[in-house]
């Protein structure tokens, strides 16, 4: 899977624009619905999180079900879901945690 | 001061964790109260038979978090030092799941900084639960860690 | 049900106390939660370098009080199991003077009942501490248990 | 010590009136003042635990000073000190307790 374009995104790099490489991570039930823990993915620069979620949205539709209830991280921080991303940036979604 | 000789002790692991390596880490002959949570795997849950749980973390983001509940700790009450350990993987029914030592001259603030840790914990340190069940298996509710306001950028009506 | 297969651990010890046998005593398969509190000799007291501490009890009475605080926790805390040990003689800095496990299926109620234990304990279990310092030795500042009311036979002003 | 009359009430005591042995303990400082932990006393049956301490102030004037942090007991449970003492009572004068 890794190395794919955020085909949803594509239409929004204009000819000079820059894209950028992300790691995505998946935990819990996230990652037993996308089918791995890991992704890399190229999309344009400063898309936002809620876009890169959304385009996992387009292979495993049942993803939407679950918006609500996740947080998103950047770089092992909390993030709002417009969080802008830039090349490097590690993104995760979380699943409501249930440590302890 | 001691913080720099000796500082905080937060570990992920996945062996057993023996709560004497925590106690020892915290306690010294300045303190009078050391408060300890232990979290162990019970053999039910909504009423259902537990047969184990399977602890999965986001390692590097959870680590983190634990380090942050430590300052926080540090800044809201007057303790010595903390010890916080999570166990990940399998674990079967009594394990322990997690351990929190804190040490303090005087024990109300043991007792808060350590109800105060594992509640934090358990709101925002991304691990997660499965329970195994005799019939199947699920992942735990779990909680949503407080998200960050989300700043929009203000987009003109097309 | 449990209560009467395995009771509360209630005792007065001269010898050090070890931790492992309380938590031992409260653990069960059922129980999600375990909070324990260790009370310890600090190296000092009010400024001043602490020496040793001696500790003596009414013990028949200490350990009725002690039967009494565990019966309320019961009746106060959905736990399962409480363990108190406290003990008595000459303690060196560090050592444990008293130790309090409770055992629940769910965190607040461990905590909760664990923090009422040594609160209460404190107030009204008759034993005392002797604070040996460089130079000389004092009863510590104590608590004044919850005194009955007194029933005043009425006599005529003569 | 033990055996003594509870003196300052014997005066209480008429012909026919029975008297009590009742079991005293000392702890803390208290034990330090008066000397000893353990005590045996006779009084009048039904004296209260106010006359018993007042006893000891005769020989020991510097207990009047804790009477006012102090609690009693009989039979091991807390008493009020207008609590009439029978034979065979066990009694304890209690400074502040320093447990834990």
């Amino acid at each position: 899977m890794a190395g794919r374009t955020c085909a949803g995104y594509n239409s929004l790099v204009s000819l000079s624009s820059q894209t950028a490489r992300v790691k995505v991570l998946f935990f819990g039930r996230l990652k037993e619905i996308v089918g791995h823990a890991e992704d890399s993915v190229e999309l344009p620069d400063g898309a936002p999180i809620e876009a890169l979620f959304s385009h996992y949205g387009v292979n495993h539709p049942e993803l939407a079900r679950f918006r609500a209830s996740l947080v998103a991280s950047r770089n092992q921080e909390f993030a709002a879901w417009s969080t802008p991303l830039h090349s490097g940036d590690e993104v995760a979604f979380l699943p409501p945690v249930s440590g302890g | 001061m001691n913080k720099s000789l000796q500082p905080d002790l937060l570990a992920l692991v996945r062996d057993p964790i023996d709560p004497r390596t925590l106690i020892a880490h915290v306690r010294a002959a300045e303190d009078g109260a050391i408060v300890t949570f232990d979290g162990c795997v019970r053999n039910h849950s909504h009423g259902r038979r537990t047969l184990f749980l399977d602890y999965e973390a986001y390692e590097s983001m959870a680590l983190l978090k634990m380090r942050e509940i430590a300052g926080q700790i540090h800044e809201q009450f007057p303790i010595h030092l903390v010890a916080i350990a999570h166990r990940l993987g399998r674990l079967e029914i009594g394990e322990t799941s997690v351990f929190i030592a804190v040490s303090s001259a005087h024990r109300p603030a043991a007792f808060e900084a350590c109800r105060f840790a594992i509640d934090t914990l358990k709101r925002t340190v991304p691990i997660w639960k499965k329970e195994y069940f005799e019939d199947g298996a699920v992942w735990a509710d779990g909680e949503m860690p407080p998200a960050p306001l989300e700043t929009r950028t203000a987009k003109p009506a097309s």
